[in-house]
C-alpha cells in the first residue's frame, strides 16, 4: 500500500504565500516513516492533508488500499469524567485488553493511569493520548509530535515496542529529533522549504530494531544526510 | 398670543382612552378647555397607574379614581378632594345567561358560581351583595378572574363581571352572534350602591388655585353635558375614534348609549353630581370589609364650590 | 456563605426602602403613596405570616418549574446545536415562542390546559427556560477539537457523548447559569400567580396591586427576597459542591 | 437565510393556529372561544396595518432597551466576575432584583421615574438583561489561563484586558446569547407596553384582551412573529460577519 | 543571587503518592541552566514552586536577590485580536524595540509575526511566547519546554543568542534533549524518581557559547553523567 501524493500546491484561505508549491512524495508500504523539516515548514498542513481534515489543495494523493488514517496530535486531552484506564477500557475492544496493558507498562504509564487526565504531567498525557490511539483500528497513523514532551529513554521504548506490536501499520512519525528519527524510522520525508526544489526529498532511516545490532556508522550517515537535506 | 396665555394642566384618567372618557376627550379637542383658559393635557391612565398618586407627586392637577380608590387613599392622609362624580350608577356588572342561570334577585345567588377579582372593587361589591341578601361565603363558589373570558364562555361560570359600557357591549355582540341568551346583574338595582369614577383633585389645588380648579371644572362639565347630548352623538363618536383607534365603530355606537344611561339615568339629574348618599355607603361597605383603616369623613371629602 | 448571601440582600433591601422614605418625607407624600414605616412593621405583623406560606408555595413550584426547564433547555439545546435544517428550525421555533409575552399567549394556554397547576408550572417554565436555552444552546454548538478529535476520527463520537463533553467542560458556566436562572423560575411562578393562580405570592400581589396597598407589596418582596436568597445559597452550594467533587477527582 | 427564518416561523405559526382550530372543531367550540378563520382574515385585513405599525414602533423601543441591557450586563458582569465582597454583592443584587417580578416593581418605576420613554426602556432592559448577566458573568468569571499567565505574571493584567480576552475567546458564545436575546427585548417591551404605554403593540394586545378578541391577538402573534424574527436575521447576520471577519483575521 | 531549596517535600492534594520528599537543589547565580529527568518526575511541579505558583509545600527555598521570577510554558497562548508584532509592540518598552527586532530575526519568526498567533504552527507559537517573556524585566525565566515544538537547528540558534543577550540573568531550561542541555547549560539539576536518593543530582554541563569551540569529549562526558544520573 504505498501512499503517494503528486504535484500537491496549497495556500492557507487569507495566508500571503504557499505552504507547498507541486510537492511531490511517496511513503512505501507498512513500517514506521518520518516527517521531518524544521518548524513551520508544513509537517503539519501535509499531515491533515493525509488525514482528509485539510481537503480542496491542488493536486492528488493516492492511498490505495489503506482504509483508515488515524491523526493524532500532541495537544489532544482525554475527557475529564473519569481517569485514563476507565478511558482506555471503554474505547479498547474487549480482545484488546491485553495490548492494552502491554502498552501501559511499556509507555511507564502503570502508576498513572489512575489519574485523571489533567493531573497528568506533560509526558504523561502524550502518552496516555498515545495509547488510546494504538488501541484503534488504523491502517496509517500519523502522530504529529505525539512524544514531544515524552523524555528520550521512554520514547525510545515506546517506539521499539510499537514496531514488533504493529509490524504490518504504517506509521508516520512527526519529531524534531534528528537523531531519532534517523535511527528507528524507515523512511524519512525531508520537508524542505518552499524556496527549495524539490521540496520534499526522502531519506532512508536506519528503522533500528530491539533485535537488530545498530551500526554507528549507519547511523551518523544517516543523520548527516537528512540535517544536509533539511 | 392667545395660547400663551393658557394655563397648563395634567388631567391623568383612570384607564384607558375608552368611552368612559368621552367627555374628557369632548372637551379637550373641541375646545372647551382653552376657551376657559386652560390647556389641559388628558392622559390615558391604565393598570399600573394611579391618579391620586400622581396628583400627590404633582406629575397631574387633576385625575380620574374609582371611589374606593379615593376613599383609601382619604383613609391614609392623601389631601385630596372629589369634584365631580362620573357615573351615577356604576357600569360594574356581572353577565349571565337567563337560559341557563334562572336569577331574579339577590336571594339566588345562593349556590352560584360567580366571577370575581380579586382586591378589585367587584369583589367590595360583592360581597356587599352577599351581606345584604344574607348570603354567607360558603354558600356561593367564587371564582378568581382573569382578563379572559373563557371560563364564562365554556359555561364553568355562572356570573361574570364586566363593565356595562364598555366590555359588555362586545361580549354581548359575541353571545348574539352564537345564538346565545344573556343578562346583566346590577348591583344598583339590587341596593348595592357603589360609586365608580369621580374627578379629584388635590386639597392644595382648590385652596391656592381656586379660578383654575373652577374653570376647569366648568369646561369638563359643560364638555361632558355635550358629549352625552344625543344630538351630539356623531361628533362625540368621532373624537371617540381619533383618540381611540382599536375600537370599532359599530361598537362604539352601542357604548355611548350605554353610557349616557349610566351617568345620566333619569332626565332631572345634572351630570357630575356628588351623590353623598352613595358615598357614605360605599364608605361603609369599604369599613365593614376592613379595606379602610378607619372610618372617613366623607364630607369634607366632598368639595363643592360655594 | 448562607450569612453573606443574606445580609447583602438585607443591605440592598435596607437601600430601597430607605430611598423610599427619604422620597416620601422628602416630597411629603402621604401614606396612600408610600406607607409609613409604622404601617410597614404593623403589615407585616398581619401579613407576614400568610405571605410566608404564600412565598413557600410559590418556591415549592418555582423548584418545579426550574427542573422542568433545565429538562427543557437540555433537550432544546441539544437538538438546536445541530447544523441541520431540523436543528434551525428547533432554534427558530423557540425563539419566535419566546418572542411572545406571556400576557398574550396566556389566554391560548389556558384554552389548551385549563388553569390548573400545569399552566401556572408551563408558565413558569417558559419564562425560566429562555435564558438557560441562551446558555446551554452557546455551550453545547462549540465544539472543543483537543477532545473531540478522537472520537470524531475513530467514528466513536455519538450526540451523547458530545453533549457530555461539552456540558462537562463547560460545567462551570452550565452552574452559573442554571443557579442564576432560579431567579428566573421564581419570577417566572410569580408571573404565573398573577395572571393565573389563587394561591401563591403572586397572587396575594395581585390583589395589593389592586388595592394599591405599597405596604403589603413592600412585604411581599422582602419575603420573596429572602425565599429566593435562600434557594440560591442552596443552588449554589450543591454547585459548588459538584465543581469541588469533580475537580477533587 | 432570511428566507430561512421566515419560513421556518410561518411553518410554526400554522401549526399552532391548526392546533387551535382543530380544537375549535374537535371540540365544537363557539366563535367566541375561538375565532372562526373567517374572522382572522377578517380581523387581519382591518387591524393588519396598523398593528405593523405597532409593531415597528415596538421594534425601535426593543433595539434600544437591547442596546441599553447589552451594556447593563456587561457592566454588572466586569464587577460581578470579581471575587471580591463588591463583586458577590453586586451578584447578589443582580439576582435579587431580577427576583422580583416586574408588574410589582412597575409601581415603584413610574413613582421615580414618571411615564416617559425612560420607564418602558427600563423595563423592557429589566427584563432582557438577566439572561444576557448570567451568561456574561459565566464567560467573564472563567480565567483562561493560557492566554491570561503571561499578562498575570509580568503584572501586566488590567480589569478591562481581562474581559477583553475572555469576551474574545468566548466571542461564539457571546454572540449566541446576544442575538438570543433579542427575543426577550421584544418580549420587555412588549410588557412594558402593556402596563405602561399608550403605543406599541403591546398595548393593542392589551386592548385586545380588554375586548376579549382572540383573533386580534393571533394577528399581533403573528406580525410579532415577524418582526422579531426580522431583528433576529438582521444580527444573526451582524454575528456571523463580525465572526467570519475575527476567524479571517 | 544562588537559589537554594532545602527539604522540599509535597504532595498534590488527592494524589495518592508524594512528589517529593526532602528534595535539596542550589542553582547558582546568572547562566542558562537546566532541569532534566524523566517525564513524570516533577520538572514542572519544581518549576512552578520556584514561580510561587505551586505553595503550601514542606521546605524552603531561598532566592535572595531574585526580585522577579518568570514561568512560561510550551501551551500558552497569544489572544486573538491582533497579529503577534503588535501583541510584541504592546508589551514591549518603547527602549527595547531593537532588542525586539533582533530576537524576530534570530527566532525565524520574520515571516510570520504578521499573522495572528492561531495560525502558526506549533514551533512558532513557542517560539513567539518565549520572545514576549524575553522582552520583560526578569532575574529568573523558567522555559518549561518553552522549545519543544521547534527544531533543533532553530533551537540552537535561540539558546545561543539569548545567552548572548542576557549574560547576566539567569535561566532555567527544562527539556528533554540530553544533547542539547549538556551542550548549552551550564548547572544541569537532574530530578530523578522519588525512589532514588538525594532525589536531585547536579551536573556540571558545557556551557557552549557561540565564540568558543566545544570539545566532543567534554560534552560526551557530561551526556553520559546526565543519562547516568537519570
Ligand atoms: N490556519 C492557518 N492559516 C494560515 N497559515 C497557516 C495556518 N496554519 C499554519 N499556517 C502556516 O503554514 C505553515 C506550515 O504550518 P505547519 O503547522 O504545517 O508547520 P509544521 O511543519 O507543522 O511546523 P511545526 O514543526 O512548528 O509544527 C506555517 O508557516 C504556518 O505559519
Ligand atoms: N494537579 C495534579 N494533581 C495530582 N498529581 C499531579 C498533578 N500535576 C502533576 N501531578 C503528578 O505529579 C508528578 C509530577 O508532575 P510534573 O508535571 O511536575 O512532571 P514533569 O517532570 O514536568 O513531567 P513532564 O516532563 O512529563 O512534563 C506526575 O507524576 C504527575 O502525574
Ligand atoms: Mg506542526
Ligand atoms: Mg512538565
Amino acid at each position: 500500500m504505498p501512499i503517494e501524493g503528486r504535484h500537491i500546491s496549497y495556500r492557507y484561505p487569507n495566508a500571503a504565500g504557499e505552504v507547498f508549491a507541486d510537492l511531490n512524495f511517496r511513503m512505501d508500504g507498512p513500517g514506521f516513516h518520518a516527517l521531518f523539516g524544521p518548524s513551520g515548514v508544513g509537517k503539519t498542513t501535509l499531515a491533515k492533508m493525509l488525514s482528509g481534515t485539510i481537503r480542496g489543495f491542488e493536486g492528488t494523493i493516492a492511498d490505495d488500499g489503506v482504509r483508515r488514517v488515524l491523526y493524532t496530535y500532541n495537544l489532544e486531552r482525554l475527557p475529564g469524567w473519569s481517569n485514563v484506564r476507565a478511558h482506555f477500557e471503554e474505547i479498547a475492544p474487549l480482545a484488546g485488553r491485553r495490548r492494552m496493558e502491554e502498552l501501559i507498562e511499556t509507555f511507564g504509564m502503570e502508576a498513572n493511569v489512575g489519574s485523571r487526565f489533567h493531573r497528568l504531567s506533560l509526558g504523561q498525557q502524550n502518552r496516555a493520548n498515545l495509547i488510546r490511539y494504538l488501541l484503534q483500528d488504523f491502517d496509517l497513523l500519523i502522530m504529529d509530535e505525539s512524544l514531544a514532551n515524552v523524555d528520550e529513554f521512554t520514547r525510545e521504548k515506546i517506539i521499539l515496542k510499537v514496531k514488533i506490536l504493529f509490524p504490518d501499520r504504517c506509521f508516520l512519525y512527526i519529531s524534531h529529533n534528528v537523531a531519532e528519527v534517523a535511527k528507528f524510522c524507515s523512511q524519512v520525508l525531508v520537508l524542505r522549504s518552499r524556496s527549495r526544489s524539490p521540496q520534499l526529498v526522502a531519506v532512508q532511516g536506519c528503522d533500528h530494531r530491539e533485535s537488530a545490532e545498530s551500526d554507528p556508522g549507519l547511523l551518523e550517515r544517516a543523520m548527516l544526510e537528512i540535517v544536509h537535506a533539511a | 398670543a392667545q395660547k400663551e396665555k393658557l394655563e397648563e394642566v395634567n388631567y391623568r384618567l383612570k384607564w384607558l382612552y375608552n368611552v368612559s372618557a368621552v367627555g374628557d376627550l369632548y372637551a379637550e379637542t373641541r375646545g372647551y378647555f382653552t376657551r376657559n383658559g386652560l390647556k389641559v393635557n388628558v392622559k390615558p391612565g391604565g393598570p399600573e397607574r394611579d391618579a391620586l398618586k400622581e396628583l400627590e407627586l404633582g406629575h397631574a392637577h387633576f385625575g380620574v379614581a374609582s371611589a374606593d380608590q379615593v376613599l383609601r387613599a382619604a383613609a391614609k392622609g392623601a389631601p385630596i378632594v372629589v369634584l365631580a362624580q362620573l357615573f351615577q350608577v356604576n357600569p360594574l356588572h356581572w353577565i349571565y345567561r337567563p337560559d341557563q342561570t334562572v336569577f331574579s334577585g339577590g336571594e339566588e345567588l345562593k349556590g352560584k358560581r360567580i366571577g370575581v377579582t380579586f382586591g378589585g372593587n367587584d369583589e367590595a361589591i360583592l360581597r356587599a351583595l352577599l351581606a345584604r341578601y344574607g348570603i354567607a361565603e360558603s354558600q356561593v363558589t367564587l371564582f378568581s378572574v382573569r382578563y379572559d373570558y373563557t371560563p364564562f364562555y365554556e359555561g364553568r361560570v355562572d356570573f361574570w363581571p364586566l363593565y356595562l359600557n364598555a366590555q359588555a357591549v362586545i361580549i354581548a355582540e359575541k353571545l348574539e352572534k352564537a345564538g346565545e341568551t344573556y343578562a346583566f346583574l346590577s348591583p344598583d338595582r339590587l341596593g348595592v350602591r357603589f360609586v365608580a369614577n369621580s374627578v379629584v383633585t388635590t386639597r392644595e389645588m382648590v385652596e391656592k388655585r381656586p379660578e383654575t380648579v373652577k374653570r376647569f371644572l366648568t369646561a369638563l362639565l359643560e364638555g361632558w353635558r355635550d358629549a352625552l347630548d344625543p344630538r351630539n352623538q356623531d361628533q362625540a363618536i368621532q373624537v371617540l375614534l381619533d383618540a381611540d383607534r382599536e375600537t370599532p365603530e359599530a361598537v362604539v355606537r352601542k357604548q355611548l348609549p350605554v353610557t349616557r344611561e349610566l351617568m345620566l339615568p333619569a332626565a332631572r339629574i345634572e351630570f357630575g353630581k356628588i351623590d353623598a348618599v352613595a358615598w357614605k355607603q360605599t364608605e361603609a361597605i369599604l369599613r365593614s370589609q376592613n379595606l379602610i383603616p378607619g372610618s372617613v369623613d366623607v364630607e369634607s371629602l366632598l368639595f363643592t364650590f360655594k | 456563605m448562607l450569612h453573606r448571601r443574606i445580609y447583602q440582600f438585607l443591605i440592598i433591601y435596607a437601600i430601597g426602602l430607605g430611598l423610599l422614605l427619604a422620597l416620601k418625607y422628602g416630597l411629603n407624600l402621604s401614606d396612600y403613596v408610600i406607607p409609613s414605616p409604622d404601617e410597614i412593621v404593623r403589615t407585616c405583623r398581619t401579613y407576614g405570616g400568610p405571605y410566608l406560606l404564600a412565598v413557600l408555595n410559590t418556591l415549592a413550584v418555582a423548584v418545579l418549574g426550574h427542573i422542568l426547564s433545565i429538562c427543557l433547555a437540555t433537550v432544546v439545546a441539544v437538538i438546536g446545536r445541530l447544523t441541520a435544517w431540523i436543528g434551525s428550525f428547533i432554534r427558530t421555533a423557540a425563539y419566535n415562542i419566546q418572542a411572545y409575552p406571556i400576557v398574550a399567549v396566556a389566554p391560548i394556554i389556558f384554552i389548551l390546559l385549563g388553569d390548573g397547576l400545569q399552566s401556572r408550572l408551563l408558565i413558569a417554565a417558559m419564562i425560566c427556560y429562555f435564558p438557560l436555552l441562551l446558555s446551554f444552546i452557546g455551550v453545547f454548538s462549540e465544539p472543543i477539537r483537543e477532545i473531540e478529535h478522537f472520537y470524531e476520527s475513530t467514528g466513536r463520537m455519538t450526540w451523547r457523548l458530545q453533549v457530555k463533553i461539552r456540558a462537562f467542560e463547560n460545567i462551570q458556566k452550565l452552574t452559573t447559569v442554571i443557579v442564576g436562572s432560579a431567579t428566573m423560575a421564581m419570577v417566572g411562578t410569580i408571573v404565573a400567580e398573577f395572571i393565573a393562580a389563587t394561591a401563591g405570592i403572586g397572587y396575594s400581589i395581585r390583589i395589593a396591586l389592586y388595592q394599591s396597598d405599597l405596604a403589603k407589596i413592600l412585604v411581599a418582596l422582602f419575603l420573596i427576597g429572602v425565599g429566593t436568597s435562600l434557594y440560591l445559597v442552596s443552588l449554589e452550594w450543591a454547585g459548588n459542591a459538584l465543581q469541588k467533587r469533580l475537580k477533587s477527582l
